[in-house]
């Protein structure tokens, strides 16, 4: 089956990929360019387990060809820490419990990291709602909860300061 | 899960769209992606041909058009959220989009989709018979306009023709102190209706002057409830009426078992959403 | 600085048992640099997809794999009789019976394995799987347990026929697996026969999945130069995979090497061995490649470890002042295909004895019959010890029906049935031996916390008005720790667990267990415990699990064991070194080991000040400064054999108000009080909690696999099987009493499973409780909308009026 | 997943036509939208397939057809088709018997029962629209048997009725039912 080139910025690298048409995001992430932090945990878009950023937009990876990445911007959690250090919302999950067994965490991760854009200063019951693509067996969310709370004055303070 | 193989084109043009679907046989239009993927998943669906339209700017934006509302098919269920015009002036349906999947799919499927698929558990049927709107269908020989009524045809069944697409919704703007709701009703986040109406209606002073009634997933297609929009025009609307209207759409729903419930308790959530769907739009209306 | 400040500082610095220490899991997940069994890439790795039966029950007339293998990147398909051979084409389960790992002439379940393609990618993989074509003659499949000993029932595991000496006792039918009872029934029937009153119920326990984010997978890798067998693998028991793997395939035990990595959530669900595992392992060993078989998430729900599925009847006799004088239960249980219930061997229905709850219950019997139904086989002890959850909920459903029909209410009648604090240990009627308790304090804590009397106030004036208010009181108790050698073993291996420390010269230390993190937090709470035996602190301990090349044998995480068992081994294990530490001590300080105290970190000479070794400095004497004839090095090794079980216990209030008109429930409040014991991590413990309530909010409120008469199963994916998102998921309010275990070497008892059992009765309570004034007494789960409108309807209060 | 119908077409044509074409099981089966007969085992026993192309799916069924009964007295026929999609992952049955009747009014007319059980993934993803979906397939059943027995006369009528059948598809479709069957799975998500 002939395959296609498609070129994408990948957590602001340039990446080029030979995929066959049916090859999926969350698959060439993972296994050809070895970003093994977004997960698979339904594969038919409701867990949010392969959650990424795509264009400045939470996507689920799982229901997307790469072939439609073209050109694309991609952010996934391996690309959410920068030079001064972990991004808000990742040290927001450590310091609240917002996690257990992991495996949720990344899409949790970049759907925060994007809605906390979205919406700087959300309410408890905003955050539910905005998170509610993202599915989490261990924590029970309020952790989670507590933890965006936790991102979002992180957050606030930080731009108050800059 | 992974799918059979297809070739893959990205038009971007409306042109080459009708040029690849006369090309290629059995070419399927791939818009969000979040039904027809999943299906090509678990191989119930193998199209040789996938047209991928989400780079055809012609089909995406919201714009105000002498006292009328275009909405590109391609426009997505985030986009019409965040809308300031349709906040202002359709906000039935910024309300319906915020009931629809989760987050992460809005951001990826359109209006257009959900209307084409004709799948009576989608919510913009109903939103776009209840707001009156036609929609502008395109081949290559041209364009022409249908209304909303008269598009559903049966379960995944519709007016679009071989090599047809739907290009735009236009509306009329409701009269600025009309009252609107969409009630649904569905088991958690994400899932489609068990049963949902749509009614939005103007009131001159007390009395109702026009209303429309469209419940979701409990037939076919989408379901105007004329019998009650005609009990209440023209009328003071009170718990009784409204009462009597719940009846009207229990009377002509049809719904299909599944889990989300057996017919007697599709049809008696219908009743309860078209109760508290006119109760919710009256209370929003100012006569 | 006054001592005390500095103790407090030397505590603090310890980072030990009772503080919320920040998890050291964390710093990798949070940067997608966990190491799941998914993310394991291996050169020249091969996949696997298995092709499964559309079918519950049918006969295989032909498979014909010519056109798969002929799909370029296809590298092998094996069926049945590809495994006969080896015979490994069916393996033993845990439970005493045998399972196809493909299926051999029949299938038994719908989407059971019958032939595995081993392609270069998951891609390949699946289209050659389309291509292998299978025959079946389709058998009349047998879906209602109810019917399975019918005489004219089909018959469904002819590899059993005529075989009627059980694993576990007589077999009375071709589909019966077991009759498993406890207790004394001549006692138990007399107290019947002399009760004031009786009270009988029946309740259906649905057939539910764990379904933890990650699927099971395994990657197999066979090295044919040094034939040694690796096997990456989801499994909360990797011990027993490395001794079940060297049963089955003749290679030695010592050259197999199962790593459980990271894993995204077992609950249950990653105790058993599965045909998938065995395939991958099986392909790897003949192809002589790694071998990659990742489950898909229709896949996880349809065929591997479901759990519950226990019919069951309960019958308390009592006086007329509600003091209970009988237990009675009857249980019919669902195992689907094959008995490959996760039990200790000597136990087919688990912990079920436990039904007797927190109450002083003179006489009881239990029995359980275990039947074959055209289902997948699973029982797996979803975040629970062992049918200890299906225990719990006939004990607090019954205690609900007899306090209606006495009209008692019902937080009275648990206070005047609790075993009392003095009774401890207290032997139960079916032979549970509660090691400590104190239920009334910790219902009454709940009680004044909500304040009850306001809440039946309010009850009162809501149903005055036809609305439906409900409130649920569960006062569990839970059997975990499996536990004691003398009567639990998996097969044949006793369930003790185990902990190795080394304590380095420069007195950092590593420290490996036979248990195994799942999102527990190991590696964060077992350096704590370690901190405070020996006084080093948390951050310089380095915990290991999961890999059998390195960790001690053990018995695996699930049940709640590991904290009873596990916990207990590295206590011991540090107690060994300390002992050995105390000698050094003497040695360098020139005293006897009796003029020493410890205390926090150091030996201290009594009486001298100033006189003291710390740990760190016995560290390194321990390598270059001994007494005479002591072997040098700081290490110790310790296998910890239970003397019982632990029994955790809690109180759990929950208030629901019901939509009459669309049956809705909102879970308006939890209140959730729990005694584990000794708490070693209070920031994991709430997190443990709330988890399990919400998996417990999942079954009781949504969760439920369901078949029709064909054996086709419903709702096998995400869009109808239920998790709670976060907006369906009501806020939880956590509270604990603490009474130690008086055997268990740090008093603790275990506690992630507590919430899920403790809760899932309370919110059928709650909801039976919200129509208790109009004659109800239970409602079968999962109380979804569509079930509870459906009372609603039959008690005509549905309607507008 | 089991589903009963039964339905009632009036015929264009004789009793004895009717009764005719009934017999021939070939024909019969081409009646049966995207149905054909590829092989006859026996007197009693054909291999046939279904091949259903609707909106994106697809899918294809290959069988046998087993006659039960045929009654020249009673003018019954009764057989049993049965299938496996050729992905293997799904199976269908439909269990049908037709009977040819003459109406008070003289008029013929087609009285047909069928039981229909699906198994595997069409089961699990959406046996519930299976009924909907089978009373669908029989109407066009049913249309297109009516027009046949028309055909088979000389007038005018006849050759109408043949157009028509001419230009029937040879695929299911048209009613996109077949998205029905699955999309239960789906619900929630859209394209």
């Amino acid at each position: 089956m002939k395959k296609i080139a498609v070129s994408f910025k990948l957590n602001g690298q340039q990446v080029d990929t030979l995929v066959e048409p049916r090859e999926l995001l969350i698959h060439t992430l993972r296994e050809q360019l070895m970003q093994t932090g977004s997960h698979i945990g339904c594969e038919t878009s409701h867990c949010g387990a392969c959650t990424v950023d795509f264009n400045g937009d939470s996507v689920k990876s799982c229901t997307l060809l790469t072939v439609q990445a073209e050109g694309a911007e991609v952010l996934t959690v391996e690309g959410l820490a920068g030079d001064d250090g972990l991004h808000p919302v990742q040290e927001a999950f450590m310091e609240e419990h917002g996690l257990q067994c992991g495996f949720c965490t990344p899409g949790m991760l970049m759907r925060s990291y994007r809605f906390l854009q979205e919406n700087p200063n959300p309410s408890e019951e905003e955050i539910r709602m905005e998170m509610s693509g993202n599915l989490c067996r261990c924590t029970g969310y309020q952790n989670i909860v507590k933890a965006v709370q936790y991102a979002s004055n992180k957050l606030q303070t930080t731009k108050g300061d800059a | 899960m992974i799918t059979e193989h297809f070739d893959y084109h990205s038009p971007s043009t409306l042109n080459e769209i009708f040029k690849l679907m006369e090309e290629n046989d059995g070419a399927k239009i791939l818009a969000g992606g979040h039904s027809l993927l999943p299906m090509m998943k678990i191989r119930f669906s193998d199209p040789a041909h996938l047209i991928d339209i989400n780079g055809i700017d012609e089909l995406k934006g919201i714009t105000e058009v002498d006292g009328k509302i275009h909405i590109g098919a391609m426009t997505t269920e985030n986009e019409l959220i965040n809308s300031d015009l349709l906040t202002q002036k359709v906000p039935i349906i910024v309300e319906a989009a915020k009931l629809i999947a989760d987050p992460q799919v809005r951001n990826r499927g359109t209006i257009g989709g959900d209307i084409v698929h004709g799948d009576p558990g989608n919510d913009h049927p109903s939103i776009m018979m209840a707001l009156d709107a036609t929609f502008i269908l395109a081949d290559p020989n041209g364009e022409r306009a249908v209304h909303a009524n008269s598009f559903f045809l049966g379960t995944y069944w519709t007016e679009l023709g071989e090599n047809e697409i739907l290009k735009e919704v236009q509306l009329p703007i409701p009269s600025e102190n009309h009252g609107y709701s969409y009630t649904k009703f569905k088991r958690k986040t994400g899932d489609f209706a068990t049963a949902a109406t749509a009614v939005v209606l103007s009131l001159n002073g007390d009395v109702c002057s026009s209303i429309n009634i469209v419940m979701t997933n409990v037939g076919p297609t989408a379901i105007k409830v004329e019998e009650a929009e005609a009990l209440l025009i023209g009328k003071v609307i009170d718990d009784e009426l409204i009462n009597q209207a719940a009846q009207k759409a229990m009377e002509i729903c049809n719904p299909i078992e599944d889990l989300r419930g057996n017919v007697a308790y599709k049809t008696h959530m219908a009743g309860e959403m078209t109760r508290k769907a006119i109760q919710t739009a009256l209370s929003r209306a100012t006569g | 600085m006054s001592t005390t400040d500095d103790n407090i500082e030397r505590e603090n610095e310890l980072q030990g048992i009772g503080c919320s220490r920040k998890r050291k899991e964390d710093p990798r997940f949070i940067q997608g640099k966990g190491n799941y069994v998914d993310d394991i890439k291996l050169s020249g790795m091969l996949h696997a997809e298995i092709v499964r039966s559309p079918y519950a029950h049918a006969r295989i007339v032909s498979i014909d794999k010519s056109e798969a293998l002929a799909l370029p990147g296809v590298h092998a398909v094996l069926t049945a009789d590809d495994l006969k051979p080896l015979s490994l084409h069916w393996m033993p389960t845990l439970a005493g019976d045998v399972q196809a790992v493909l299926a051999d002439e029949k299938v038994h379940f719908q989407m059971q394995e019958v032939a595995v393609v081993i392609a270069d990618d998951r891609y390949i993989a699946a289209d050659g799987a389309q291509l292998v074509h299978v025959e079946y003659e389709e058998l009349p499949a047998l879906v209602d347990p109810h019917k399975a000993m019918n005489s004219d029932a089909p018959i469904l595991r002819e590899d059993l026929v005529g075989k009627m000496d059980g694993a576990h006792s007589k077999r009375l039918h071709d589909n019966h697996i077991f009759t498993w009872d406890v207790g004394d029934k001549d006692s138990t029937d007399r107290a019947f026969d002399d009760a004031d009153i009786t009270v009988k119920e029946d309740m259906f326990y649905q057939r539910v999945h764990p379904c933890p984010i990650e699927t099971c997978g395994c990657v197999a890798d066979f090295d044919k130069i040094n034939s040694k067998l690796t096997v990456n693998v989801t499994s909360q028991a990797p011990h027993i995979v490395r001794t079940v793997v060297s049963m089955l395939s003749g290679i030695p035990e010592s050259k197999v090497r199962v790593i459980s990595p990271d894993i995204g959530g077992g609950f249950g669900n990653k105790v058993p061995i599965y045909p998938g595992y065995v395939v991958a392992i099986v392909a790897s060993i003949v192809l002589g490649r790694p071998v990659k078989w990742i489950e898909s998430r229709i896949e996880n729900l349809t065929t591997t470890g479901f759990a519950r599925d226990y019919h069951m009847t309960g019958e308390l006799a009592a006086d007329k002042d509600g003091q209970i004088k009988g237990l009675r239960v009857n249980v019919l249980a669902d195992h689907g295909a094959f008995d490959s219930c996760a039990d200790p061997t000597k136990f087919p229905a688990g912990m079920f004895h436990i039904c007797t709850g927190s109450y002083d219950i003179p006489n009881a019997y239990a029995r359980v019959d275990g039947v074959y139904t055209n289902k997948a086989p699973g029982g797996v002890a979803y975040r629970c010890s062992f049918r200890v959850t299906e225990a719990v909920y006939v004990i607090e459903r019954m205690m609900d029906v007899l306090a209606q029909k006495l009209n008692i209410d019902k937080a009275e009648i648990r206070l005047r049935n609790f075993v009392k604090p003095e009774q401890f240990p207290y032997n139960t009627a079916l032979g549970a031996n509660l090691d400590s308790g104190d239920y009334h304090t910790a219902l009454n804590k709940v009680l004044d916390a909500v304040d009850y009397k306001g809440l039946l106030i309010e009850q009162q004036e809501k149903r005055a008005n036809g609305e439906l208010m409900g409130i649920g009181i569960v006062t569990f108790t839970e059997i975990v720790g499996a536990g004691p050698t003398k009567s639990c073993d998996i097969l044949g291996v006793g369930m003790f667990d185990s902990a190795e420390i080394r304590i380095h010269p420069t007195g950092s230390a590593i420290a490996r267990m036979g248990s195994i993190t799942q999102g527990q937090g190991h590696q964060t709470t077992f350096a704590q415990i370690i901190a405070t035996e020996l006084g080093i602190s948390s951050e310089d301990i380095q915990i290991e699990e999961g890999d059998t090349d390195t960790a001690p044998y053990g018995l695996g995480t699930y049940g709640s064991r590991t904290t009873p068992v596990a916990a207990a081994a590295t206590a011991l294990a540090a107690r060994k070194i300390k002992a050995k530490a105390s000698k050094i001590a003497a040695h360098l300080l020139e005293v006897s080991t009796d003029d020493l105290e410890w205390d926090i970190d150091r030996f201290k000479v009594r009486g001298v000040p100033g006189q003291e070794k710390t740990m760190k400095d016995i560290a390194f004497a321990a390598y270059n400064n001994l007494p005479e004839g002591m072997e040098p090095g700081l290490e110790s090794i310790d296998y910890y054999d239970p003397p019982e079980f632990t029994y955790p216990f809690g109180a759990y209030l929950c208030v629901v108000d019901i939509c009459k008109h669309t049956g809705e429930t909102t879970v308006r409040r939890f209140y959730a009080l729990d005694d584990c014991g000794t708490r070693i991590n209070p920031m994991i413990i709430e997190g443990q909690i709330h988890g399990g309530l919400t998996e417990g909010f999942a079954v009781a409120m949504g969760q439920e696999l369901s078949f029709d008469e064909k054996g086709n199963i419903q709702g096998n994916s995400l869009m109808d099987y239920f998790l709670p998102t976060m907006v369906e998921t009501p806020h939880w309010e956590t509270d604990y009493t603490v009474t130690p275990s008086p055997h268990h070497p740090l008093g603790a008892k275990g506690v992630a499973e507590s919430p899920h059992v403790g809760s899932i009765p309370a919110f059928t309570a709650a909801v039976v409780d919200s129509f208790s004034h109009l004659g109800v007494t239970h409602m079968n789960m999962p109380h979804s909308a569509f079930n509870v409108w459906q009372k609603c309807n039959e008690l005509g209060i549905d309607q507008h009026k | 997943m089991k589903v009963e119908l039964n339905k009632v077409f009036e015929i264009n044509g004789s009793v004895e036509n009717t009764w005719v074409f009934l017999q021939n099981i070939s024909s019969v089966a081409s009646c049966m939208p995207g149905a054909e007969i590829t092989e006859q085992v026996d007197d009693n026993n054909y291999k046939g397939k279904v091949k259903a192309n609707i909106g994106p799916v697809t899918m294809a069924f290959n069988g046998d057809i087993k006659i039960i009964k045929i009654d020249p007295s009673k003018k019954l026929l009764h057989f049993i088709g049965k299938g496996q999609d050729t992905k293997g992952t799904s199976v269908a049955e439909m269990d049908l018997t037709a009977k040819v009747c003459t109406k008070k009014d003289g008029k013929t007319e087609l009285v047909g029962t069928a039981i229909v059980n699906v198994s595997g993934k069409i089961a699990n993803f959406g046996g519930r629209m299976m009924e909907q979906v089978a009373d669908q397939i029989l109407d066009q059943f049913g249309e297109r048997f009516a027009n046949n027995i028309v055909a088979m006369g000389g007038d005018a009528a006849a050759k109408e009725a043949a157009k028509i059948l001419d230009k029937q598809p040879k695929e299911l479709n048209g009613l996109a039912f077949a998205w029905s069957i699955f999309i239960g799975f789906f619900k929630k998500l859209f394209s």
